[in-house]
């Protein structure tokens, strides 16, 4: 055994594991990123998949890739460029080396460094043979060949065998990061339950790995993250889509009614309707619809039989949805719309990730249709504002549009699994039995909502429908000052639903030289970059705006107290336009970014400097 | 008591306890009105609780339907009823849920959702008012409008195929498929009761006049003086007979069906095709959807009726099932499933 | 015969003809919009249809009604109050009562004045025997015998006798407001041509009311309106729908392709289709698709094959195309799509006149997905305004929106018939024959716009689509750069299209007290009453928009000159939502109607008059 | 210049003529890279000129499919291919217009579309892969998977009852339809070629497997082992037998088809029906469509193929007779028409 190495301790390290499809990065990813939770790492993590359609093995197009950021300190986002790369082939390493921090560590799999993959990966020169190397530590292990060997006396097949190699490259990241092994075992033997000889052909080939590292010299350091000082309590992984479809499944034992999903497959929205299709035992209630629109109409109708109902989808399902979200305007039903956002318009960059359907959102809709528009901010509190949204849309008798995105849908974090016993219940309000005839638009004084009346109800039976209708019976009304009644007191109900909307948090002092807005997905990486200019004595403040229609009531405050005010977002500025328009009195600056990424923390930071500086930008 | 008094007591459901205050509003002669009365009949003849009953409609002069009966009733948007309705009737499959609907409003633009309803067999009435023209929207032609009929929206005559709406909803999959007329109140309150008793999705096409943009559309097969010789009133079990004299007769020539008169070239009744709503196989139900004038009667009736287990029923079998495997999972269970660790 | 009454000259006159469904009020009125028309006055004219299903005869819902007003001075609105009205029946002067000038003349066909008819309106009391009376001049004409009398000598059957009493109700009004005779004696022989016993009939009713009119002294003075000074040239009637419908196979003949439309039946756009499909002798391609978005993808397949593309539609069916024009917009291919509003949300009240779906316009679509929007401003400039947004479309390659709305597409107005020789070519850049390989997404260094290259063209085939795709080469692209590269492109191409907007006009002085912006079908009244209130010495000005995106260049300087600016729509704030975001400067104030029912000149001056007095409003 | 000399000259079109130079992305092994081969060797036997052929395709893995051939192409979005191949065709129907499209693609969002275009007969050449499943979007069930189909949206089995795409099509009117396997590239080419030739709508189920999401979903129908008992191959004309010793076929029985053994209980060749595609009446080949295993073999081949005028046909047609009629019609004419007054 070799002497043994210095050990350098870090506070944060973003590892990137990056193969051709068929290498099962994804899992090894989450492995990693498990590991490090349950050892009590803080941390974030980025699924990278290739581009919708399986490109041949070998490609560019093939590549697919997992990020993720640990910490013993906070952490938000899953870091903007890797400290380690694992390079299982040249396209991996070809797609991945833009985003890699000079001087990083890069192990590659040397047996897959062929002439064939280079050009499979359309690689004119070896990058190996180039002045690239110089700027980073790579390591070039055999690792498909030391699989094979570690498994040569196994009963299992080549492609059996080679399956296993991320288990080495995984090894090999555990030592240089000093990570434990057992939890990672543990889960082996459960995922392969029934094939012990896979468990053991898996763990044989971690071990040989971690021993790799551990025996050949080329590593002259490794690393230590220590445990963050994190919240007490019990922890999972959890990706956005799956906190939407338990949020759902929450919010319907909350309001205590049974949930239903009338959705249309879409990417990145699908994996709510297929984790919430699992969860029939809590009488959910899924139909995968033949179109968006069918989807829509099927939660319309389920809301008026009196399910919480929901649809799921992403861009071009909410552009399909927009005439019956007005029909559910008109009829004041409750109704959770989710929008994973992805890049656009049309079918534009469906795997990436962007911001730009809150106009959208807000007024993709013909004639005057306003409703309530809340996102979440990470893949945690996807399931809070699910919550969150449900109860807006009952308690107010109203469609509400929640949006995430696909970085949020997609990416997952340690999620603090709440006690749901702490959480508010739902309120609905029925209609009690009445004297004829029913009023069925007659509203509370004070949330301007109608009961939610339901087919089955004794002698309540009425009509509703489409068309403007009268202000208390809900029958057929042409009369015109009606018609404006109507229209502004819908209008004047989504506004009242100000009274569920918390203040909004303000992230540093209340006055100061900047103030940045963003709202969203891009939560971790605006918190990140203003905490750290903040460190460096800069007075620069964040507001994250959960609540986007109607705003919170602080908003104008907080705006009114900054000497510039800069919003952030991954679209052409469109919380900007808003925001512009409602507080015409600041001059709003606008920072964009349109390339289905999130931001990074540095091109934030240098931005805000520039703000700060007074630069002509 | 006595029975007889018992009777006097017990509160006899009618017609009246269907009607609502609303003024109906349609043209003087509309067939809607006819198809108002029969529904309504239908629903005092099968005792329903109104609280149970749900009409929901698309957009069209038959969607106004909903206004006129003293039920729940939604009146939606152009096209998507049946979705809607899949989702009532999914939502709570104790209601009774029948759709209201147009040529337009179901064959046009709400195509899509009519196939795939009777696809599931979603435990839907289903009724498609046809009139073969857009009322509402004052006489453009429908995918049932007749080639080369002149409307607003074809001047020099539609160019377009129309649907046979039964062929469609057969090569859908359709468990329940029948025809009625507006001008046969009594067959259509028959019929109606039928399919409230059916179990799916139950469509029945109704050849409806609009005085007003089409009028006498359908005066072929309703006519007094053409209705004998021009419909095929099928009941199941019973042999394909029709015409004013009751001579003339529907028989199997290989693959095809042929009308033959009873009498003439030593054909009898007994070689008569009885009709076999209840066949699995839909190969009759087909060839009997083909059967149009001049060269054939058009079927009345019951064309298809066959056993199917509903959509909703499934579903329901499926959460219940769930249910009772896993009995004691609550809320924080499921949260705290998976993967967990704990921080402290 | 009895003395002469006496004339009194007038300068403008609104009237009102009302009757039930059946009694020919549309045709009543426009037969005495022509005689005016051709005797030379201005005019202005709205139908007034019921609701869309047919209502019983005799009830309120079932009521029809035509409004005109005549001039000899510019007239650019039906009238707020009308002068005179005819009413056939109980429920018709039930229905108008409101809308009429105290002090007016009000015709009424005694015969229909029954126990039964005063019941199916609903009439709990005799009008005629209330105060009401003293309001007015209210004129009992026993107009259905007098009727029946006339004819009793021809062959028709009773029915076709009554069905001539509108006839008389007309005789009686031409002689009030001294019109001759001639054109509608005219018209009427050659719209029954075919049955000379009908002109006979109807040419007989006619002269009788006149007669009646002149003879029984129950008119004390009749009217006269002087021909207005209007432009030299040739006049004919337009509404609205028939001006797009003819636009169309302008801007066909004008970009030298066949006009192709794909479109759904929808009101109030619906005539637009009707109209089209008689010009088949024009090449015009019309599909009445299943629906609205097979309307919009027929016409988008057609744009990319060459035809000059249109789709036509309301509210409703502009929220289903929404995905599609993404496509148009990614694809980057020239569409026009006509919406003309009607009131929402939802079905709504569908045959009423709003203007609500302007936001949507913009924002209705998921992604960055801008496109051009104009808005026509009077019945007859709906065809300019379709030939601009055909100019448009093709000459940058995008799709565009053109909004209209009910009140202008069933409206109508003496057109001057424009010579189309001195309309501008619509110019497409077609690829010449080309070196390989071709790049579709090439641009035009000053409009941004690529080729328009349709199959068929030798040696060009390429592949385009929904997906991003690459600058140039137009393949489908997943690089970061790329995507922000072409969503920026796409936006400027947009803005770009200013250089074919012309200034924006400013009526009135260039600085004042008071700009009133405004946009669409509500031009005529805001016109109307801006010009009375600068007559009665107020420094008001207006600038009334018809581009509204990009906005015309001078706008922002034209509204930095004023003290207060004041934007007037039949919505809650959709344009002054937009300039308030745009030019953030300005304190936007609003004036916002929404009761399916166009501005009154008296509100309009109300409200503008409690401005310029500083009322705390 | 000898015969010989020409031809030598004469460029001779081949597949390579219709292969583009982008990296085809589907897995390794998908049935979509046979259906490419085969069109690009239809196109070149047909001998197109490029410059005149589009293919028009949806959203899904097949509808990749344009990037792959050398001629116009428009990936369009999901479920509208047959809508904006509509407008190509009938703004100019000298291109030859396919549309490539999937299940889901057709049968799901897009089905409005599919049954409309076919009623129309609009002269398109359509292909669907029918994969059972949706590809690109990671395995969801579509309106083709089988009932009890564990995919990832139903966990627990689909409960749905699947279109017979074959039945759906017939329903809807359709003047060609046909069904091929991926696994037999000969006979798609041979189809594809006759697809081609055909006026209106030739709509073409193509048996397609996806490796990833639906493995051997077709295996039964596809595989060695079973083609020859489970595939029944129609052509025109010719007996219905089928099996690997050519010893069953199939009679019709009342209004149902049977298989029977040849040779068995006094069968002979002479008893089995003759395939006839272009029988008006859609019967036979209704019928035809309701073979699904293991009952009856399923139908390879064109099922149905008759004449009926396309609408782009009839639309153009219309235009020029209208053009005739009034010739001499200019814009500056059709302005000034109707009533007119002049002000001086
Ligand atoms: C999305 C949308 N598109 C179009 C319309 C206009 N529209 C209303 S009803 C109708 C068709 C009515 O025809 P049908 O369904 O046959 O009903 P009918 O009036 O004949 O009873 C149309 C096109 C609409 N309301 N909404
Ligand atoms: C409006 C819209 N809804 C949903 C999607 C997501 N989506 C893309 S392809 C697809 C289904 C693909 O299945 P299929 O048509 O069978 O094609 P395959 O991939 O199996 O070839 C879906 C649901 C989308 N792109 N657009
Ligand atoms: S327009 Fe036709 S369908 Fe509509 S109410 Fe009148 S008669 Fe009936
Ligand atoms: S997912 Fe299936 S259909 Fe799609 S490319 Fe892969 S094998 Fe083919
Ligand atoms: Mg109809
Ligand atoms: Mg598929």
């Amino acid at each position: 055994m070799s002497s043994e190495p210095e050990c350098h301790e870090l506070e944060k390290v973003t590892i990137k594991f990056a193969g051709d499809s068929g290498d099962g990065m994804q899992l090894t990813g989450s492995m990693f990123s498990d590991e490090s939770a349950v050892f009590g790492n803080d941390l974030a993590t980025f699924p990278d998949y290739p581009a919708e359609i399986r490109a041949p093995a070998g490609t560019v197009a093939g590549v697919s890739g997992f990020q993720v950021q640990i910490g013993s300190v906070d952490v938000h986002t899953p870091g903007d460029t890797a400290d380690a790369l694992v390079a299982m082939n040249p396209a991996a390493f070809k797609a991945n080396i833009r985003h890699i921090r000079k001087g990083a560590t890069i192990v590659i799999d040397m047996d897959a460094w062929t002439e064939d993959e280079l050009q499979k990966a359309e690689m004119e020169e070896d990058p190996l043979k180039t002045d690239l190397v110089s700027s980073y530590r790579i390591i070039q292990a055999p690792i498909s060949a030391m699989t094979r060997e570690t498994l040569k006396e196994t009963t299992l097949d080549l492609k059996g065998k080679d399956r296993c190699k991320n288990m080495f490259a995984l090894g090999i990241m555990f030592w240089l990061f000093n990570r434990p092994l057992q939890n990672t075992e543990k889960y082996l033997k459960k995922k392969f339950e029934k094939k012990p000889d896979i468990i053991d052909a898996n763990v044989k080939v971690l071990r040989a790995g971690y021993t790799y590292a551990q025996t050949i010299e080329l590593f002259s350091v490794n690393y230590k993250i220590r445990p963050a000082k994190i919240k007490k309590g019990v922890y999972r992984q959890i990706s956005g889509n799956q906190a939407v479809a338990l949020g759902i499944v929450a919010a319907s034992q909350k309001a205590d009614r049974d949930a239903f999903l009338g959705s249309y497959p879409i990417t990145p929205a699908s994996d709510i309707l297929h984790e919430l299709a699992k969860y029939k035992e809590f009488g959910v209630k899924v139909i995968q619809a033949e179109d968006e629109i069918g989807g829509i109409c099927m939660a319309i109708g389920a809301a008026y039989a009196g399910d919480l109902a929901f649809t799921t989808t992403s861009g071009p399902g909410l552009s399909l949805k927009a005439e019956a979200i007005g029909l559910a305007v008109i009829a004041e039903l409750p109704l959770v719309i989710v929008n994973v956002q992805r890049g656009g318009p049309s079918t534009g960059l469906p795997t990436k990730t962007e911001q730009s359907d809150l106009l959208q959102a807000m007024y993709g809709r013909h004639g005057e249709c306003p409703l309530p528009v809340i996102a979440a901010s990470t893949p945690g509190n996807c399931f809070e504002y699910t919550l969150k949204a449900a109860k807006i849309a009952v308690e107010y008798m109203t469609p509400v549009i929640l949006l995430t995105d696909g970085y949020l849908g997609n990416g997952s974090e340690p999620w603090l699994i709440p006690d749901m016993d702490k959480y508010p219940p739902i309120e609905s309000r029925v209609p009690k039995i009445n004297k004829k005839p029913y009023m069925p638009y007659k509203r509370d004084q004070q949330t301007l909502a109608r009961e939610w009346c339901v087919p089955g109800m004794p002698d309540l039976a009425h009509r509703i429908g489409g068309l403007e209708k009268d202000d208390r019976s809900g029958h057929v009304s042409y009369v015109p000052q009606n018609h404006e009644f109507m229209v502004r007191i819908r209008a004047e109900k989504v506004e009242r639903v100000v009274e569920l909307v918390p203040d909004q948090k303000l992230i540093g002092n209340k006055t100061g030289d900047l103030l940045v807005i963003s709202w969203g997905g891009t939560f971790g990486s605006l918190l990140t970059a203003v905490t750290e200019m903040q460190a460096e004595g800069n007075k620069v403040s964040l507001a994250h705006i959960n609540y986007l229609n109607p705003f919170p009531e602080n908003l104008k405050k907080i705006i009114n107290n900054f000497k510039q005010v800069v919003v952030c977002e991954l679209n052409l500025g469109q919380l900007h336009c808003i925001l512009q328009s409602q507080f015409h009195n600041t001059n709003f600056l606008k920072y964009n970014k349109i390339q289905g990424q999130p931001f990074m923390i540095g091109e934030l930071k240098w931005h805000f400097a520039s703000l700060l500086a007074g630069d002509d930008l | 008591m006595s029975t007889a008094e018992k009777i006097t007591e017990e509160k006899k459901i009618t017609r009246k306890d269907f009607m609502t205050d609303q003024a109906v509003r349609w043209c003087p002669g509309c067939g809607d009105y006819a198809v108002l009365v029969s529904v309504q009949n239908a629903l005092a003849q099968l005792e329903k609780n109104k609280d149970d009953v749900v009409f929901v409609s698309g957009i069209g002069c038959s969607s106004r339907f909903p206004y006129y009966v003293d039920t729940y009733g939604f009146h939606t948007i152009h096209g998507r009823a049946v979705a809607v309705a899949t989702g009532v009737k999914t939502a709570n499959p104790k209601l009774d849920v029948w759709v209201i609907s147009g040529d337009g409003d179901s064959l046009s633009i709400g195509g899509n959702h009519f196939i795939h309803a009777i696809r599931r067999n979603i435990g839907l009435k289903y009724l498609v008012f046809n009139n073969e023209i857009y009322g509402l929207t004052k006489g453009q032609y429908s995918p049932t409008t007749k080639q080369g009929a002149v409307t607003k929206s074809s001047p020099f005559g539609s160019l377009e195929q129309p649907f046979n709406p039964a062929s469609l909803c057969i090569g859908a999959e359709s468990s329940f498929y029948a025809r009625v007329t507006d001008t046969n109140p009594k067959m259509m309150t028959e019929i109606f009761v039928a399919a409230a008793k059916h179990k799916g999705t139950a469509f029945i096409e109704i050849l409806q006049n609009c005085v007003i943009f089409n009028n006498k559309t359908h005066e072929q097969i309703t006519g007094k003086e053409f209705r004998d010789d021009n419909q095929l009133v099928l009941k199941h079990g019973e042999p394909m007979i029709f015409g004013q004299n009751k001579d003339k007769g529907i028989v199997l020539d290989k693959t095809e069906l042929k009308v033959v008169r009873i009498g003439e070239n030593g054909i009898t009744e007994a070689d008569v095709l009885k009709h076999d709503a209840h066949a699995e196989s839909p190969n009759l139900a087909f060839m009997l959807s083909r059967f149009t004038l001049p060269q054939y009667p058009v079927p009345i009736g019951i064309i298809r009726q066959v056993d199917r287990p509903a959509y909703e029923e499934q579903l329901h079998a499926q959460i219940k099932h769930a249910k009772e495997k896993k009995k004691a999972v609550d809320l924080n269970q499921l949260l705290n499933s998976g993967d967990t660790w704990e921080v402290d």
